[in-house]
Formats: C-alpha cells, structure tokens, sequence
C-alpha cells in the first residue's frame, strides 16, 4: 500500500449567488506516493497543482469542495472527521508554503511556532518542546548561537524564515512533506541551499515529499517521479528522468521550452506556448490544451484519456509526441 | 454617469443614498411647506396624541411634532453641512500643505492636530458656547472646529500617498510648482477618499448637533432641531414617551442612511480597498 | 521605541502646556462673575470686592496661571470657587462614580464587540454576519442619549428593573451601586460595542486570509484553535486603536449620559462648574482630562509594542542564510 | 461556524453574566421608604456650600435652616415672625434699641454653649468690611451690637427699622459659633434639631438629630437632602420610592401622575416667587409706558400658567404676593387684549414689525418655558422677539449687573420685595421718586395697618406705570409620601423645616 493515494480527486466550487453553474477546479486528479517517496507536481499557475496540495492536507479554501478518495496510509482523508485531520496535520502530513514573508505569525516567535506542532503532537512539556524546537532550528541551518529561537520573523532573512517554515512541518517527523513552490519567492543562490535542505532532510528521515514547482529543474532535482498538471488535470506522469528525457505531452514539452526561464514569476505566459492557462468555468469540454497545442486536430475536441505505458509513463493526449525530446536553444 | 454611480453603489449602498435623498427632500419641503406652522402653538391642545390634523400629535405647547420634525431635519442638516463644510474648507488646505510641504509645517499640522484631540470635543464645546452663548452657530463652529483636524489627517494621508505616484513625480519633474500639483494631480486623486469622509463626517455631526442641543447648547427656539425636541421631551417621558422617541428615530434614520450611503460610496470612490483608509473613528490622531 | 515613547512624552508635556494656556484663557474671558454668582442679586460692591478678593481673583493674571500650573505640578489642587474645597476632594468621589462607570462600559462594549466581531467574521457572508453587521450599523446610527432615554423607558418607566437615575453611593453595596451604573453604561457601551464589532470583523477578516493561519492549521490546530492563538493577537492592533479612541470619545460621552442618568460624576461637575463659573474647578478637570487623554494614547502606543514585536527595540539584523 | 469561547474565557463570560444577575437581585424593592423615622428629601439644586451666611443660593437654606442653623428669630410656616433663640426681646420706644433675651439651654453641635458672645460674633461677622454675606443689606440699619451679660444682646440701630424682627429671622442671620464659623460651608455647626452627618458632594446631604438640642427631640433620627436636577428624574425617583417628598417638585407637568397615585399627597401652596418678565427702562423705547402697557396687553396670563406651569400658579398684575393680606388684585390693569397692545405701539409710534427685542432667559424651566409662549404671544401684536437663552453666571453678570438687556425673565423669590423698585439703578431701571418716598415712609412705619395700606399703593403705583410684565406667582409644588405630615404647605422663607415632620402609622 502507497503512503498516498489520490484517486480521482476532484475540486469543485459549488453553484452559489455568485456563479449559477458549479464549477470544477479540478478534476480526476490520480497519483500514487509511495512511503520514502518522491512526487514532483508541475504546471503553470493556475493548473491546480497548489490545490491538489491543499485538498490534501484538507485545508481548501472555505466554499470548495472535494470529492473523490485521498487516502493516506489507507485512511481516506476527504470522509474523516475534522478533528482526527487535526491530529493528522503536521504530525503524519506536512507542509511548507511559498511565501515565507508572511506564512509566519509576525507576533510570535520562531521558537515558539516550531515548538507548536510538537508540544500537541509529540505531548511535550513546554520546556522539552522549546529544547525541541531548538533542535529542529539548529537542523534546518538556524544555529541558535547565530539565530535564536526567541527572534520574531520580521528579524530573519527571507532564506533564513524559509527555513523556520521548513522546520514547522518537520518539527514532528512527517511521514508526507508537501512543499508548496518553497524556493519561489527567493532569490537564485537561497533557492538551491533550500532545495538542497529539503531533499537532505527528506533523505534523512525516509519522509515521502510531494514537491510542486512551476519550474522543471526544481522537479528533476528532487523528485523520482513526477506530474504534470494542465488546467485541473494530470495530463503526463512518470518517472521523472523518463518524462524529461521522453515527454509525450505537447504541453510538457512546452514548459520544457521554457525551462531556461525557470525563473520566472508564476503566472507569465510560457515563451514557448502561446496563450495562457483556460480558467476554471471556461475550460473546453475536449483537451483543455487544445487551443494551445500545436497538434491540435478535430480529435481534439473529445477528452483524451490518461493511458501509462509500461514504465508508468502515462499521458493524455490524442496526438502524443513519439520521439525523445531534443535540447532546446 | 449618475445612474451608473448608483447601480455600483450596492444594495446596502442605494437604500442609504435612498434614506438621505428622502431625508434631504423632507428639509427641502419643510421650506415651503409644512402640515403646521412648526412654531405655532396651542396650549389649549397641549400634548395631544396623534390625530387626523395632528398624525403625530402635539407637544407640550401644542406644536404639531410632524411639522416640527421636518423643520428639524432643516436644521439638522444645514447645521451639519455647515460645519463640515467648516471642517474640510480648513483641514483640507490644511493637509494638502502639509503633504506638499512636509518638514516644520507638516509637523506643526501634526502637533495642532494633537492638540485638538487632547479635548474631548463636546467639553470644547461646552466651553464654546459658554464663551459665546448656546445657539446653532456655535454649535456648528464647535462641530466644524472637531472636523478639522480630522480632515487635515485624512487629506494629508492619502496626499503623501498620492505624492509617491510616478505621474506627480513626472510633474514634478516637468517644473510644475507644489501648490500646481496639489490641486490638479493630488486633489482629484483624493476625492473619493474625501467624499467618503465627508459623509462619515456628516453623519457624526448630525450626531454631535443632536447631542449638543439636548444639553441645550445648541440651537435655540424658535428653531427646531432634533436634539432640542428630544431635550424638551425628556420631563415628558412619563407622559407622553412618544416626544423623546420619534426625534431620536428620526437621528437614527438619518445617520444611518449617511453611514449606509458612505460604505457604498467607499466600495465605489475609494481608490484603496483598504477598509482602514477611510477613517471611521469619532476621533484622534494616531501617528503610524 | 524607546526614542519614540520619549518623543511622544515631550509631545505630551507641550501638549498639555498648550492645553492649560488655552482654557485659562478661554476662562479669563468667559462672562460671568463668580462672586457675583455666589452671592446673588442683592449683593452689595463692597461685599463682592471681599469675595472677590478672597478668590484670589483680584492677582495680576500671569501671577495666577503661574500660581495654578506650579500647584499642578506640585500635586497640589486649588479651592473650588462655589464649593469652597480643594478640587481634588471634590474629584476623588465624582471619579469613583465615572472610573467605574467608563471601565464598566468600555468592559461591556468590549466584551459585546469583539465577540460579536469575531463571530460575524467567522460566519462571514452568512446570515449571522449579516445580523451582526445589520444590528451594529445600527448601532454606530443611535445617540448614546437618547439610547439612554430608551434605556429609562424599558428598564425604569416600564419594567422598573432598574433606577431611572442617581447614584446610592459605593456604601451602599456593590449591588445597587452598580445596578445604577448598569444603564449608563450600557447606553455608552452599546455604540461603541457596534463600531468595535465592525472593526474586529474586519480585522479578523483580514487576518483570517493570511497565510501565517493557513501555517497554523497546517500544524494541526484546529479553525478555532488558530484564531485564538495566532489570528486574535494580530486582529488586535487595530482594535487597540480604536479603543483608545473611544476612551476619550467615553470619557465626552460621560458629560451627557451623567446628565441623562442623573449621576454625580466629572462629566457633570465639569458641566456644572462651567455653568457656576468655578473657574478653578474648570481648568483643573480639562487639563486633567487632557492629561488622562494623552497618557491613554501614550497606553495605546505601549500595547502596540507588547502586542507586535515589529514595533519593539530591534535586536541582531538579519543575514541570509 | 460558532467559535467556541476557549474554557478559561467561558467561565469569566458566566462569572460576569453571574455578577449582573446579582446585581440585578440585589435592588431594592420600589416604593421600601426605609424605616418610618427617616426622611428622603428631593431638592432640585445642590447647595454649593453649607454656610448660609456667605451665599445667596436657596439650597444652602432650604438644607440647613432651621434644621442645622438657627436665627434670634424664625419665621413660622405662615411667614409670621416666631421666637428662637432670642426667647423674648424688648424694643425701645423710638424704635432704635432691641434688647435680645436669649435661651440659656442652647449648645452647638460641637459641644461649645451658644451665649451672648457668639450672637455679636455672628451678626458683627455679618456686618463687617470683609463679609460676604449675600444680604448684608439686611443688616445695614444695625449700628452697634453688644453682650450686656451672657445671655443678652442689645442691638442698636442708626435709623428705625420695621423689619428688623423678620430679617433676624432670615437664613443669612443664623447664629454661627466663634470656633466654628470658618469650616460652616463644608462642616455647618449650628444649634438646631439635626446636625451635619456628611456631604456627598453631587449627590446629597446627610443630617442626623443632634440629641442635645434644646427644644423637643424632632420625630426623625435622620433625613436626607437628594439633588436630583433632572425633572424627569426626578419624577422617577419620587415613583420608585427613592425619594419620600418633594417641597418643591420642579416638574409640574409630572403632577398629574402623581395625583393619581394614592401612594403620595400632593399639596399646592403658594411661594414669594413673582415670576416677572423685567423690562430695561434704560432701552427705549421700553422707557415708553405705552409700549411697556401694550406688552402688557400682549401677554395672556392665563395661556402662560396652562402652558409653562401647566395650570399651577397665579396670575399677578403688580409685584406682590396674592396671599398676603395686604394685596390688591390688579390683574384687570393688563388684561390680555391684543388689540389694545397694537393701538398703544401704533400710539407710541412703532409700526407692526418695527420692534425688536432680546428676551433673556436664565435656566429654570418656567422662565425657558414661559419665555417661548411670550416671544409667540408679543410676536402675535408685531413685535419680534429673539430669545438669548444664558446661564444664571452670565445673567448675573450681563442682565442684572451690566443691564445689557431688553427683556428678561425672572421670579424675585423674596419675601416683600416690592422695595426693590425703588432702588438705586436696579436691574430694570425703574425711577420714580414718588414710589422712593413711598418705601422710604415704609421703612420707618411699624403699624401692620398702615403698612398694609402703603404696599397697595406701592402695588398700584407699579401696575399703573408697567413698570414690568407682571406674570404670575409661583406655585408650591409639594409633593410627599401620603403617610407623611408635618411638611409646610406654603414657603414664606425657602426652607424644609424638618422639625414638626413625622411619619403616620
């Protein structure tokens, strides 16, 4: 049994005052997370992969809903009651988010933020779980003797509360660590040691770790397998060297085209792909990527299905690529 | 235009513009006409219940309260608007300067503005009118004086934020004078920000007016207002409780369409979506 | 910080030299004779010019400011005029009247608000809110008075659950005294309750969608849990500066409600020595009233400090790391 | 959602909630008038001080005469002049020299004896250049005051003076103690039935029977001054039982409430208040007797009575009180004729809208109340009235003592104050060297009969010459506990003497 199992995840933003038609966010998302293992999740802004996250750790934003099975060690986490999720979060599932400026609280301090999860979770006294807290900091790079625990946020350097966001979630020992873009708000050089970080802790402390980047080269540094996602949809996934090598998909071939410009902010279109991401509520009914593809045809207008290979390479396109990808200039 | 102002202004929004329209309109009515002379008496008719000829009766000299309602409105209104008028006509040069100029000015606008909080604003009034005698024209220097300082603020908050704008630093730098750029570039800039301001100022003052003449520092007879109706009715309240209620509901109704029409008017006007721009409190300054 | 608190003092100190110089010559100008008051319309010059002089209102104006500000400062209070006693004993039982009267309401206003704020932001956009939002704009429309009025009519008038008015005195028990006290601060409160509910609302919400409480659910803690822990302290700041606002906007209001109610506080001696032309009795409450309201804004500027540590003393500076 | 209030908070939530409810149980019953012994009195202002000798405000009287400071004299609930602490006096055939026996039984409520030697205290301290008794005019024809033994004072005048008797009885001439005169405003030490307990100052003055004192032990242990300045509170106050009895209940309107209620009595009598609306002779065209006639004409006495004192108080056509027995009904000298009052001012030579005048009103509410009719009433025969509503500080100061005024209203609370018309540049300005010779005949003339005779000229002389708007006397407006007795009916001098007061069974 997987550690995680997503089957058939869908999102949807029920029909309210505000729009008449419910509206699906997402849609049939599937993925599989073995214990120890790692996911990458790519796509543009807005292709759902924050959300798939998010549904995960069961903290969509309020007015959406689930449906579908995501199942952590055979638990499906969308039927379970509110407060067993509480007891799951941070302890088995964890997270890291993107924005370190403001996912810390700016009133309270390091220390005791860290310390939060494990004096819950973990039953500590007050005084082992600040002792604890410490030992996390130190874990993450935060040498007390340079950074203390007793510091507010607002004290550290964006690398530096990355690194207090990355302790929070490993503060109890997850055996899932969900990072949300985590190097996307820093600068080049602060990306790499973070990213270095958290595939050394991962490695460390045999956690499975769903990483989500916009951007390729994040993927392939950290995960074994990865997914790429299109307006709410897994429209390629496999193991990472493979879909890298051999993407199928016209769409994962386009982010390719625009890896040299990893960097870029999310939410840019993609200099290879022409046009931006459909929004939610008016995605064709056919391949979403369509009237961005190259390939498109008349076929194009039905739903192609996800079919794998027998590597586990799978895609979702009528008209996949069949040739190994070439380097682009 | 005007129309389509209205259709944004949102539910909550309309039926305030609607409540201060009607409001409005019953003061500009009460010119003209009114179902009694306001100030006619009759004692022999002395607090009456309502009536055909009298719908809400009559108070204690036998005025017919309906007509006295609506000549209240009159002065509850002209009263507020005048001292508004009073507040922003001073605080708004005020603050535009300040803005522009910054340094010793802007911190001697700043220091006066603390001063004027340091008094509670009805004791000042009290004061005022002891110096100057009870009566509608000190109320509304005593209301006008408080509107100051809050004008000054409010102005020279959203200027400084209007002055970091590329556009005033491209006039600036074009050799436009301060005082040239403060009223074609920060100015209009700031209206809407104004505007919602001068509504909450508005509504405060329809207040302070009602408080002031209940203690009987306000307008004096033969005007009417509402805050004087409600002070003449207070040694009835045993008898007739209806003369203490009805001017009270006509403040409420009145304040409260202002306040509906001015969070509609903010969602509309205010350039900033920050709800803490336009500033709600009765007053003080505070420095960030 | 710290140069900023010393900032603000010495802003405070001219702030109340200005204060005293304005109402001691507001006062110096204000008609009306207070000999003439106390002794009445068949007063004689020769016993006026006794009293006056035994006033002390024949000293050379600067004399008399110099006088009154080096008694202030030495804690020594002036007669009263009318009374014939010194200000402060005059004060100690008015403020034993209006303290407990402004604590109780700004207790019930905020004891009423910020739950009533907190709950319509969580239930935002459903019918509770809007119930909340309805009853509070509402509330922000009526006159503390007149809300008084109405209080009188339901609870005194009609129900006779409560005094219409006056006070029996602490000696009387806790029991009276504060049912006497129950009405006017509710009438004080009720308004202020209304605006600080739309204030928490619109702090909560807006610390309701910041990321630090999606951190904090993500721990484990429950909606609850995160909003007391990590979202109250933050909706604070603001709240804090609003209700130092409204101390002072309560301490004004206390002038009418202890009018309406009857109640032998400051808010009415002020009111009655302005009226009795107790001069001394005047400038000594306004300058005290200043005093009271720059030291609450100097209370509100510390508990911004204790409440964000942004504001505090900065420690080490950050390095990358 | 409910965000649940987290435990510890929850339970201060109940302990508050628990506190209110305590509070609430904690009230007293309405209409629990304490023990039969003691009495609540409502007064409508708060005495500024306690000394009666040093203020003109009626509160200090209307606390402490006759019940913590009393005179050589006193005057009965008819307004007669009663013994006191002078037992008896002689007066000298020329009228000159009054020889005081006083009781030899009297101590003051600090213990010390009340002699001779603190009757010349009291009334030298009154006298002297530095005094600040507000009716020193009272005193003005004493010349000399001595102690012949311990208990007799002899008093000397310079000129005759035929109400020396009746002034003694006055609060300014209360008998003070040489130890205790200085701290009498704060701490009054008199020799009356009730001594000083304590003063919470807005709210009331506690008193106590003194056991010591020298007459009969009064009926009450204790009684206690409430102010309650609000009308309409204190109306409430008199229904929830606060408070027992009102001597002067300040709101007529409330009357009929109360008459209703078979808990309370209530008693009209009759006051020294003429409620006048004064005219300033130094302001033509008001030195025009025919304008002061027409204004006269325009009022309606009757309309102002229903309307400012619903129904309480008696129309009056001169300056003098309807109950004495010396007064002449001169209301028919002034009817209202709005007719008449154009003809007089067409007369004068003032066209309808032409005129226009101040109108003065100091803060009690039958001179805001009746100054809102007569402003519609003389609006009604063309003359336009602005209304300046002032404080008593600055009608003192601009109306009566800077006679910066048109018209004012006010009730001259005095007992026998017609001499105030011929004063030297009073308030109003009235000059009229007969009415001067007339009170000056008056002062010296100790006959009741002739005295009668010479205030109905004096009324009549006032009436002819409008001198001022003559509008109605005020009515005692006594309203009490119905198993109360004992109050006074009338108020000849503005006090609550508590002496003969007592519950019934």
């Amino acid at each position: 049994m997987a550690l995680l199992e997503i089957e058939d995840l869908s999102v949807q933003r029920p029909a309210g005052p505000g729009n008449t038609a419910p509206v699906a966010l997402l849609e049939d998302v599937s993925l599989t997370l073995p214990a120890g293992g790692s996911l990458g999740l790519v796509g543009e802004s807005g292709c759902g992969k924050s959300l798939t996250a998010l549904a995960v750790m069961g903290l969509l934003p309020a007015g959406l809903r689930a449906d579908g099975r995501v199942r952590l060690d055979g638990l499906d986490l969308l039927t379970t009651a509110e407060r067993t999720l509480c007891r799951l979060r941070g302890r088995r599932l964890a997270m890291v988010f993107q924005e370190p400026m403001t996912a810390l609280n700016p009133v309270k301090t390091i220390g005791a933020q860290v310390a939060e999860g494990p004096r819950r979770h973990l039953g500590l006294s007050r005084r082992a779980a600040r002792d604890h807290a410490r030992a996390v900091l130190h874990r993450v790079g935060l040498d007390p003797s340079r950074v203390s625990p007793d510091q507010y946020p607002h004290e550290l350097s964006g690398g530096q509360r990355q690194r207090v966001g990355i302790a929070i979630a490993v503060a109890c020992g997850p055996a899932l660590l969900i990072a949300d873009e985590p190097t996307t708000a820093l600068d080049v050089a602060t990306q790499a040691r973070i990213l270095d970080l958290i595939t050394d802790l991962v490695a460390d402390a045999d956690m499975a770790l769903l990483m989500i980047a916009h951007d390729l080269a994040v993927v392939a540094e950290t995960a074994e397998r990865m997914a790429v996602m299109y307006a709410g949809r897994v429209v390629e996934t496999g193991p990472t060297a493979r879909v890298l090598a051999w993407p199928r998909h016209p769409y994962t071939r386009g982010l390719m085209g625009a890896l040299p410009r990893g960097a870029g902010r999310p939410g840019d279109p993609l200099a290879a792909i022409p046009g931006v991401v459909p929004p939610p509520g008016a995605r064709p009914p056919g391949c979403a990527f369509a009237d961005r593809c190259p390939r498109a045809d008349g076929l194009c207008a039905t739903r192609p299905p996800l079919t794998a290979d027998t590597d586990g390479h799978g895609v979702a396109c009528h008209h996949p690529h069949d040739t190994p990808a070439e380097r682009q200039p | 235009m005007a129309e389509r102002r209205v259709r944004t202004l949102g539910t909550a929004g309309r039926v305030g513009a609607a409540t201060t329209g009607a409001v409005v309109v019953v003061a500009l009515v009460s010119l003209v006409w009114t179902p009694h002379d306001p100030a006619a008496m009759d004692v022999a008719n002395k607090l009456a219940g309502p009536s055909l000829a009298h719908p809400l009766g009559t108070d204690h000299f036998g005025r017919d309260t309906l007509s006295q309602l609506m000549a209240g409105a009159r002065v509850s209104i002209a009263v507020s608007l005048v001292a508004v008028g009073l507040g922003a006509g001073l605080g708004v040069p005020l603050g535009l300067l300040a803005a522009a100029r910054r340094g010793w000015l802007d911190e001697a606008v700043m220091r006066l503005n603390d001063l004027a909080f340091a008094f509670p604003a009805l004791l000042t009034a009290v004061l005022i009118t002891a110096l100057l005698g009870p009566g509608a024209i000190n109320a509304i220097l005593a209301i006008g004086l408080f509107n100051v300082p809050v004008f000054a603020r409010v102005t020279r908050g959203a200027a400084l934020a209007v002055w970091k704008r590329p556009f005033v630093l491209a006039a600036r730098l074009a050799g436009r004078g301060r005082a040239r750029i403060s009223l074609d570039h920060v100015l209009p800039n700031i209206a809407g920000t104004l505007i919602v301001q001068a509504t909450i100022q508005f509504a405060l003052a329809i207040l302070a007016e009602a408080g002031l003449s209940y203690l009987g520092l306000g307008s004096q007879p033969p005007e009417v207002s509402w805050g004087r109706m409600l002070n003449e009715a207070q040694t009835f309240l045993f008898l007739e409780p209806r003369l203490a209620i009805l001017p009270g509901l006509a403040i409420v109704v009145t304040v409260l369409g202002l306040n509906l029409l001015g969070d509609g008017l903010r969602d509309r006007l205010d350039p900033r979506l920050d709800p803490q721009g336009v500033d709600r409190r009765p007053a003080g300054a505070r420095r960030g | 910080m710290a140069w900023v608190l010393a900032k603000r003092m010495v802003a405070l100190a001219l702030t109340l030299v200005a204060a005293s110089l304005l109402v001691f010559a507001v006062l110096e100008v204000l008609p009306g004779d207070p000999a003439l008051l106390v002794l009445g319309v068949n007063a004689r010059p020769d016993t006026l010019a006794a009293l006056r002089e035994s006033m002390g209102l024949t000293e050379p104006v600067a004399w008399r400011y110099l006088t009154w500000v080096g008694g202030l400062l030495r804690g020594e209070f002036a007669t009263s005029l009318t009374y014939g006693v010194p200000v402060d004993t005059l004060l100690a039982p008015r403020l034993l009247v209006s303290g407990p009267l402004a604590v109780l309401s700004l207790g019930l206003a905020v004891a009423l608000g910020i739950p009533l704020g907190v709950v319509a932001a969580a239930r935002r956009g459903r019918p509770t809110d809007a119930a909340v939002m309805g009853v509070s704009q509402l509330g922000v429309a009526v006159p503390n008075f007149w809300l008084g009025i109405l209080l009188v009519l339901l609870f005194a008038v009609t129900l006779r659950w409560l005094p219409a008015g006056g006070f029996p005195g602490w000696e009387a028990g806790p029991g009276p005294a504060l049912a006497a006290l129950l009405l006017p601060a509710l009438a004080l409160a009720l308004p202020q309750a209304a605006i600080l509910a739309r204030v928490t609302r619109s702090a909560v919400l807006e610390v309701l969608g910041e990321d630090y409480m999606r951190t904090a659910r993500a721990k484990g803690l429950s909606k609850t849990e995160a909003l007391w822990a990590h979202g109250l302290r933050n909706a604070l700041i603001p709240v804090v500066t609003i209700l130092g606002l409204q101390f002072s906007f309560l301490l004004a209001g206390t002038i009418i409600i202890e009018n309406v109610f009857n109640l032998p506080g400051v808010g009415r001696l002020i009111f009655q020595a302005v009226s009795q032309r107790d001069l001394v009795v005047v400038r000594d409450l306004v300058v005290l009233l200043a005093a009271t309201v720059g030291v609450v804004n100097f209370l509100v500027d510390l508990s911004y400090a204790a409440l964000d540590p942004r504001l505090r003393l900065r420690g080490g500076s950050a390095t990358d790391g | 959602m409910v965000l649940p209030l987290p435990r510890a908070r929850r339970r201060a939530a109940t302990a508050l909630a628990a506190l209110a409810v305590a509070a609430l149980t904690a009230l007293p019953g309405p209409a629990t008038a304490g023990p039969p012994d003691t009495l609540v009195m409502g007064m409508v202002l708060e005495p500024p001080h306690l000394d009666p000798t040093a203020g003109a405000a009626a509160a200090i009287d209307e606390v402490v005469y006759a019940n913590v400071f009393e005179g050589l004299t006193r005057i009965g609930p008819d307004g007669s002049v009663q013994p006191a602490l002078a037992e008896r006096w002689e007066i000298s055939d020329d009228g000159l020299t009054y020889t005081f026996h006083l009781r030899r039984d009297v101590t003051f409520h600090d213990g010390t004896a009340f002699t001779a030697d603190d009757a010349v205290f009291s009334l030298q301290r009154a006298l002297a250049d530095d005094s600040v008794n507000a009716q020193k005019g009272l005193f003005a024809a004493i010349d000399s005051v001595a102690a012949l033994d311990g208990y007799t004072l002899v008093v000397g005048l310079s000129r005759p003076e035929g109400r020396l008797l009746y002034n003694l009885g006055w609060g300014d001439a209360v008998m003070v103690g040489l130890e205790s005169a200085d701290t009498n405003k704060t701490r009054p030490i008199g020799t009356g039935p009730f001594r000083f307990v304590r003063w919470v100052q807005g709210d009331r003055v506690e008193l106590e029977a003194f056991p010591d004192f020298w007459g009969p032990a009064p009926a009450l242990s204790a009684a206690t001054f409430r102010f309650i300045p609000d009308p309409a509170a204190a109306l409430a106050a008199m229904l929830a039982g606060d408070v027992d009895a009102y001597a002067n209940f300040p709101a007529p309107e409330g009357l009929a409430i109360l008459e209703e209620d078979a808990r309370f009595a209530v008693v009209v009598g009759t006051t020294e208040g003429e409620t006048i609306l004064a005219l300033n002779h130094r302001r033509p065209p008001l030195d025009d007797p025919r304008v002061r006639r027409a204004i006269g004409h325009a009022i309606d006495r009757n309309t102002l009575i229903d309307g400012a004192m619903f129904g309480y108080g008696t129309p009056i056509g001169s300056h003098f009180a309807p109950h004495h027995p010396a007064y002449v009904d001169l209301t028919d000298r002034s009817p209202h004729d709005p007719e008449r009052a154009r003809a007089l001012l067409a007369e004068a030579g003032i066209a309808p809208g032409d005129l226009r005048l101040t109108l003065h009103l100091p803060p009690p509410s039958y001179a805001r109340r009746s100054g809102e009719l007569i402003a519609a009433q003389l609006g009604a025969v063309g003359v336009a009235v602005e209304i300046i509503p002032v404080e008593w500080a600055q009608w003192l100061d601009q109306a009566f003592r800077g006679h910066d005024f048109d018209m004012t209203i006010v009730a001259h609370t005095e007992p026998l104050d017609i001499d105030i018309y011929a004063r030297d540049d009073y308030y109003f300005g009235y000059d009229n060297p007969a009415f001067d010779a007339l009170m000056a005949t008056l002062q010296s003339t100790r006959d009741t009969a002739a005295r009668a005779d010479l205030y109905r000229q004096a009324q009549t002389i006032l009436a002819e010459d409008a001198v001022n708007g003559f509008l109605f006397q005020l009515a005692k407006l006594g309203v009490w506990d119905a198993r109360l007795s004992g109050l006074w009916r009338d108020s000849p001098v503005q006090a609550n003497d508590l002496t003969g007061v007592s519950w019934q069974p």
